[in-house]
């Protein structure tokens, strides 16, 4: 996601830092999920048509847009499902194995 | 100014809801709740308490759309009864878990099989744990006090709990008596309106709202809980004297005793069934025996000091249940219990339970209740009074 | 502490009774009064009670009222001999009746015609209050009662139901002057 | 006015960094339906796969209010914050659910049938994968005839579930509510277009999006839009919309394609046989009939 | 021939089901439950079990149907926790009321909000009042064994009565032990088919059943509910030993001890978290200290006497309780004190919270409260352990 | 087949010496419908009037086994004790359901869409008096638009209930259950008739019948007959049925007689004005026209 | 009804009395609803053409057939609602007050 | 009391390695074992633990597993040096690595290679048992396992597991062999 910025993991040592009522910030991310990903999407931008396709159907939001016909992926997120590549009619995404990379 | 109406304990604290304006109801008819709510519901069709009613569909739902509203910041009421309260049981623990401010009315009925829709206090044992701070009144116009005092105690920042506020089915809910009604304006001072809490959702700053806490978090979250909600036995003693103090009415704090300083033997009991033992004391004390009682109008968070220190010089101590735990005894019997114990009062106790299904308890029984206290305290724990059997 | 059980039956207005008179009583005489309906589940048609407590203190007993200075009893077929031991001493049964009563324990009117004459109705809570209230001067006043049925009755029948009232009061200070 | 698409929806992303499984259907019903409904849409989601990976202290996914409600309570809840909003001045407030199969046709169908009969605005998505998922992929009320679930698996004796799946879309309509769909991730386009008719809307809406679950259905995780398209191809799943009392069909299909050619791609359908395809492509055929004659086709 | 399996908690209590032979399962999943249903599910499917299992919409429905089968005079198995448990509520007292001998496993978990699925006891807390005899398994052989005794001892005449075994959720749900597999034939012999009761539904003389009693009659039926859950401590106690004697297994009756009744400190406690005091115990009584442990195995009915027995010769005790109720303490903690109080144990106490929201409790853990046992009792009375925040 | 009636029906009484208001309706429907389901039924009657009249220690009016269950339970006892019977080796046991309209379209319609889904063999009648009853008459999913309830008074601001009456028939009906009905008892006959088929079809069976209650409604105890039947020829209650898929209308109306009429009669609409007939005359054509259609008519 | 049998009121002072568990032997009537009654329907038999409405329609079922045109009112049972005297075609039922009766 | 922990991830069986283990021990070599799994909601992918301990009596014991006698880790990317302090004295890890790790705390065999071969799947736990059970002969037997393998596992693909097995105990009876 454009300009993500993850929130650091909240001190919890004191009862004040408990938060009040089951609650807390809502958008507060404080751990990724690269290490969910056994194999890894590339792009390959040459052979990109710039459709959107990948952009719209990725479950887990990890690929944007950055500039005209650029589309990429965060690898902090991406779990490395394969949707983006299985859809992409112009088969630009490749699927490569994590410890290969 | 102030007036005078004759009214039902579910009437009066109707019209307590209405003097608290809460901006959302959400609530589910079930006997003997119904009159509280349909005069809210007049109130609302009249025009004269500008609330939302939400008709609901059952009393979970009741729950549901009171904890939806009431994380959005506004000020919200339910009442429900027995079935109904354990209909709803999941949402009490979550309502509190989530530190939201409802207050609800329970009046106190009979559990089903055998079905029965008279007063006993069955219900509300049930949810002793549920992290609700637990009220009981004892008359009409201790209903309509409590539920103003309740908002004010539920919004506390020290507190941030749910209230509810015990009424026995019928002999309170039911039962018509003179009640005073306060001014509007006197009541908006003394209960501002609630303020948005930084826990609760937020247009300005979102928040996820009841979200979940692994083994890593989770039993600091319950502490916390635990720790606020021991608070709210001096908040409530505060704000019950500031209430006195506004409206010329104290009704006592967590405990309320009644001739128990001197006693030597003190009956332990809540809600409406100390009014007919005040009787008894008064009767009792004229022909010169030292009986005493100690009503606890907050049972839970749960009274430990005050109740040690008003036992302490007592020789026995009895506790009047209209509820058993099968298989055991009275459940408020059983938390007398081991506040005495853990406090080191280790004074002698008998359990006496009576009311359940609505049986009446007439004075003779509770004058004999004293009596078992005054002259022969039993084996057998667990008196059962006002029987038909044998 | 003064105590009251009426009979009636469910959707005829027995409890009414009993409000009104604890209205009187306890707003406009400004003393303290209890109304308790019987608690159950009893559907409309089926036999019904209503009680009062009257008393210059507060009242804080809530147990069930087993003796009682003043039995009413809104028609006849719902009289049965036994409540004669519900009975305090030197207490009375007050009957809604053709039949005539006036002995020791049971007064009676015809509250249905006087009721049906006035109201158009045979509701004959109002007027069996006027008829207590007439024996019972020390218990409620005249007009307490009226400001009871001003403020709890819906204007359009409010005054029928004051005029039924006065002259089911008039008959019992009639009873009281003429039989006492 | 123009129809949503992948360039016309906001770049913005409103869930994030959620705890679903790598290819989760209803994951994406998610992320898609929140860039329609923005960010001031506050949601409601009952126990359930996407609550589950959502709210786990500290790691909150959505960008928006939100809050877990019980599993029971979700639309109940909902209108509650509608309620709240409303009461505390906000005008239109915009009240979402997201929940289950499950959490809507079984244990959550009290409520939801009671807040659309109640009228109050709110829009309510349910995500179906056709089984309790969150629980480890126990039958539920819309799970499909044979499907194998650990509730319902393929015995010896019997094979997979024996009940139908309830339709929740019809049985939504008949409450004459508001604005009703179906939809799938299938086909993302007509499924955006309808979150917008439902947010639009006066009064409540609902919309059943088909999500498919790879753990819960043992397919590969790349495949979920491939089998969310299938699907309404085979017929098995028809994109409906009931707006105003009248039925429509979002997508006319001239030919089916096949239906056990889809169902074999998946793990809870290979102990079928002949006599479950027959039967399932039959009860296709008599759906297929009762709807052309509903939207008047 | 019995034989091993390596099995978790959920599985060998399903294998325990499977053993019972019920006639109607009814059951909605949850986590940590679900392995048993699915378990069990899977025998029905297979053919191994030829029970009717209904795949119902929620836990209320899961009690209803089992209070619709029970009623018709069928053995009846359900299985919850946690919401789901609260979800029911309504329908506990409900079964228990009408004397329906249904046996359900509680998987016990924590409490929403903050939503949690991991193990700790809060969630049968709430239903201790509920009629339903509470039964604690400590490892997944007593899951199995409880699940035979508990029929029996439901369907027994003197108790009549639901019966819940609890299984700590997580910890022992899906800890894989050794089991051993009971033979059919025996299991058969032990526990024979239920018996059509004359208070259930039956074709020849029609019944009315859950009927409504008004006050003129409600107290008798709660009185002698109450009064036949008490028989079944006793009855458990002889249906244990038969067991021991049938399978060479005996678990103890209504509490067990462990190195108890010499001990100068004893902690109590309830559930699996037994195993691990009794390590501690072996490892501290090695090193000379005098401490011991009484487990309860049943919770209602309340075995007063058994415990105050157990206690009156100790210095202190301690209550280790997996729940807090918010505002008070621990519940098994104000259950015994008030068993000690009223047996005239006068001896010190002390509460122990662990394991909330799942958080593992550690043997330095128990070290710790046995420490605070011998050495220094302190002035508040609910102590939490192994907390991340001070 | 002879069609059934008073003549050809059990003299026998399996419903006596309840403590139902002089008049009821619903007490009707019991007496009668029992007469058809005969004494081998097995009754399941959640809280609600009929369960609270008929279970009073020592006081017990059916003849037949019978259960009260908990409110919101009503479905799922019933389909318990049918498995039991089962499970007892009784074959096609009779498993009977009579519930108020609350007790259905409210707090009990998660368990009876959950029953019927099941596709388990059972009957269920709902007796409609259109609000809670048995708690002092306050407004249910089931009261219609306009009435006056203890929890909807005519106000002096709201005037009555402000929202619509389900339709429980269509909501069953979308379930596809084996056998839907709508009745009166004011069509006795008709009524009878619908319980015979819903006994003997096989599977789910749901009767919605309407039963005036004179307490509630404000009306004379000796018209409850004459209302229910006028309510049908208003058009306001249409009688129909669904089954095998296929909707019926068990009685054509030529011409409607007049809501205001029928509506002026009943205490509970009596603060209604011209905008609320017109409102609900057009709700009737609105629904009327979905009939025909429906109906093939 | 024909051939009713009121049951007697059950023994209720010692433990062994209390039915067990919520229940009761079916169709076991101690009590009589005649109290309810304010007007009593009256058949005249002359006038009664034998059509079999009332008995259809008493919502207490308190109306039987003895005999051929010969329905009878079981006035144990009879609330006094007037449906029977309401719903009769031929005017045969007529209700009359109790007190008069 | 000898304590394992597994690493794996979500769906690709580390915790059946764990139960495997457990059920040789405790069933077919007559000792006592626990096998459980990472009580959580972790979804599939999502990095994942199991736990076991061994022991000659039944083994009561359920508090958490802090220090461990091995831990076994499916896929490297999963490993972390962090884990080192997690090992009581002596204690190994044994990887799943291309990489070689041949010391004093780690213990790697190319697994994934192996069970592609084998299996045609990457599915490592009946190899990484092979190598558990290879270097601790007294903790589980060869035979045992193979047993637990044969009764856990279905049928079709049991046997292929059992040639893993037996490959990978192989290549840990060479290393210890060769290597210590
Ligand atoms: C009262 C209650 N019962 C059961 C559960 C357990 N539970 C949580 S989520 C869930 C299944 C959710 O299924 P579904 O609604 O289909 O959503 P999915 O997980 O498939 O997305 C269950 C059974 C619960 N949380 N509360
Ligand atoms: C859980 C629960 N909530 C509420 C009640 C109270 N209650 C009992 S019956 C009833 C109303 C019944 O209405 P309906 O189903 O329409 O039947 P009717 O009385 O009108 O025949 C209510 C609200 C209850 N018994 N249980
Ligand atoms: S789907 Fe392929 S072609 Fe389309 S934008 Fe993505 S990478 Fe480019
Ligand atoms: S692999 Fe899956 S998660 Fe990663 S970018 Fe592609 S679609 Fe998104
Ligand atoms: S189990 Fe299915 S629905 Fe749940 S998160 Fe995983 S893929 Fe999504
Ligand atoms: S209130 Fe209505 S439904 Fe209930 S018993 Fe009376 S008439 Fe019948
Ligand atoms: S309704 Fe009238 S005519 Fe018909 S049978 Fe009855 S009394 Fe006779
Ligand atoms: S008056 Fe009513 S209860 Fe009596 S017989 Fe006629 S219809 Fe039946
Ligand atoms: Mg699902
Ligand atoms: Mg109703």
């Amino acid at each position: 996601m454009k300009n993500f910025r993850m929130s650091p993991v909240p001190e919890f040592s004191k009862i004040e830092d408990i938060p009040l009522g089951a609650s807390c910030k809502a958008f507060h991310i404080t751990e990724k999920n690269a290490s969910w990903r056994i194999k890894r999407p590339v792009i390959n931008q040459d052979k990109c048509v710039d459709c959107y396709r990948c952009y719209l159907l990725c479950p887990d939001g990890a690929i944007h847009r950055e500039a005209a016909r650029n589309f990429l992926i965060d690898y902090d997120f991406c779990k490395g499902c394969g949707i983006c590549a299985f859809e992409c009619k112009a088969r630009a995404i490749s699927m490569v194995k994590e410890t290969l990379v | 100014m102030s007036r005078f109406e004759f009214l039902n304990g579910n009437e009066a604290l109707a019209w307590g809801v209405k003097l608290a304006k809460p901006g959302v109801i959400a609530a589910y008819p079930i006997t003997p709740q119904t009159i509280a709510v349909e005069k809210i519901a007049e109130f609302v069709q009249d025009g004269l308490l500008d609330s939302i009613y939400l008709h609901v569909e059952s009393e979970h739902s009741a729950m549901a759309c009171s904890i939806g509203a009431s994380a959005t910041g506004v000020r919200t009421f339910t009442a429900t009864s027995s079935q109904g309260l354990l209909y709803m049981a999941e949402c009490l623990p979550y309502a509190s878990g989530a530190r939201l401010p409802i207050v609800m009315m329970n009046a106190n009925r009979a559990m089903a099989t055998p079905w029965n829709i008279y007063g006993d206090q069955m219900d509300v044992m049930y949810v002793l744990n549920s992290g609700w701070i637990q009220l009981f009144a004892e008359n009409a116009q201790e209903a309509l006090d409590m539920v103003i005092q309740s908002f004010k105690l539920a919004e506390d920042s020290e507190v941030m709990a749910p209230v509810m506020i015990n009424l026995d089915g019928f002999v309170l809910t039911h039962t018509y008596e003179k009640v005073n009604i306060p001014e509007q304006e006197l009541v908006d001072s003394f209960l501002p309106p609630m303020q948005l809490q930084s826990h609760m959702m937020n247009a300005q700053h979102p928040t996820s709202v009841c979200i979940s806490a692994g083994n890593a978090h989770n039993m600091e979250f319950k502490l916390k809980q635990h720790l606020d909600l021991l608070n709210a036995i001096a908040v409530f003693s505060r704000i019950s004297k500031e209430f006195g103090n506004f409206f010329g009415r104290y009704h006592g704090g967590a405990v309320e005793g009644y001739y128990y300083s001197d006693a030597d033997v003190l009956l332990v009991t809540v809600g409406s069934i100390a009014g007919t033992v005040k009787e008894v004391v008064d009767a009792m004390r004229k022909e010169g025996h030292s009986v005493g009682l100690l009503k606890l109008r907050m049972v839970r968070p749960f009274p430990v000091k005050q109740l040690a220190e008003a036992c302490k010089n007592a020789i026995a101590v009895g506790v009047l249940d209209k509820n058993i735990s099968f298989g055991y005894e009275g459940t408020i019997y059983t938390n007398v219990n081991s506040a005495l114990l853990q406090s080191g009062v280790f004074v002698k106790t008998q359990n006496f339970i009576g009311g359940l299904g609505g049986r009446d308890i007439p004075k003779k029984e509770i004058r004999s209740m004293f009596k078992v206290l005054l002259d022969n305290l039993e084996e057998k724990k667990v008196r059962f009074h006002n029987l038909r059997c044998t | 502490m003064y105590e009251i059980r009426w009979h009636g039956r469910g959707g005829q207005g027995s409890f009414t009774g009993a409000k009104l008179l604890g209205t009187a009583a306890a707003i406009y005489d400004n003393r303290f009064a209890q109304a308790f309906p019987s608690f159950g589940p009893e559907r409309r048609g089926a036999p019904v009670l209503g009680f009062n407590r009257i008393a210059n203190q507060p009242i804080n007993d809530r147990s069930e009222i087993e003796q009682c200075d003043t039995i009413i009893i809104l028609d006849d077929t719902l009289m049965s001999d036994s409540y004669l031991e519900d009975l305090k001493e030197n207490a009375k049964i007050l009957l809604n009746s053709t039949k005539e009563y006036f002995n020791k324990k049971i007064i009676s009117i015809d509250a249905t015609s006087l009721a049906q004459k006035i109201l158009g109705k045979p509701i004959t809570n109002t007027a069996m209050l006027g008829l207590f209230a007439a024996l019972n001067k020390d218990i409620v006043t005249h007009n307490a009662c009226i400001m009871a049925i001003n403020s709890s009755i819906k204007n359009a029948i409010a005054q029928m139901n004051i005029e039924l009232f006065i002259a089911a009061y008039k008959i019992g200070e009639d009873i009281t002057n003429e039989k006492f | 006015m123009e129809k949503l698409n992948a360039r016309n929806i906001t770049e913005d992303e409103y869930f994030y960094g959620h705890k679903a499984c790598g290819g989760c259907g209803e994951s994406l019903a998610l992320r898609l339906a929140l860039k329609v409904l923005g960010e001031d849409a506050f949601l409601s989601l009952p126990a359930g796969c996407m609550s589950a990976v959502s709210f786990i202290y500290p790691n909150m996914a959505f960008k928006n209010n939100a809050i877990i409600t019980p599993f029971a309570a979700a639309a109940a809840v909902a209108t509650g914050v509608e309620a709240g909003l409303r009461a505390l001045g906000k005008e239109k407030p915009l009240s979402v659910v997201f929940a289950g199969d499950g959490g809507t046709a079984d244990i959550g169908i009290q409520a939801l049938s009671g807040a659309i009969a109640r009228g109050e605005k709110f829009v309510y998505i349910c995500t179906d994968n056709e089984a309790y998922m969150n629980t480890g992929i126990q039958k539920s009320g819309l799970t499909p005839y044979g499907a194998a679930t650990t509730t319902t698996p393929a015995g010896k004796v019997i094979g997979g579930n024996t009940s139908n799946k309830k339709n929740m879309f019809e049985i939504v309509a008949a409450h004459n509510i508001s604005y009703a769909a179906t939809a799938s991730i299938g086909y993302p386009e007509d499924f955006l277009q309808k979150v917008k008719k439902a947010k639009e809307i006066e009064g409540p809406a609902y919309i059943h999006v088909y999500t498919p679950c790879p753990t819960g259905w043992g397919t590969e995780t790349n495949c979920t839009i491939a089998l969310a398209k299938e699907v309404v191809d085979t017929g098995l799943w028809p994109l409906l919309e009931y707006c105003n009392g009248e039925y429509n069909l979002s997508k006319h299909i001239s030919t089916f394609t096949s239906v056990r050619e889809h169902l074999k791609k998946q793990g809870r359908f290979k102990h079928l046989g002949e006599k479950d395809f027959n039967y399932l492509e039959k009860q296709r055929d008599i759906q297929w009939k009762r709807i052309l004659k509903l939207t008047n086709n």
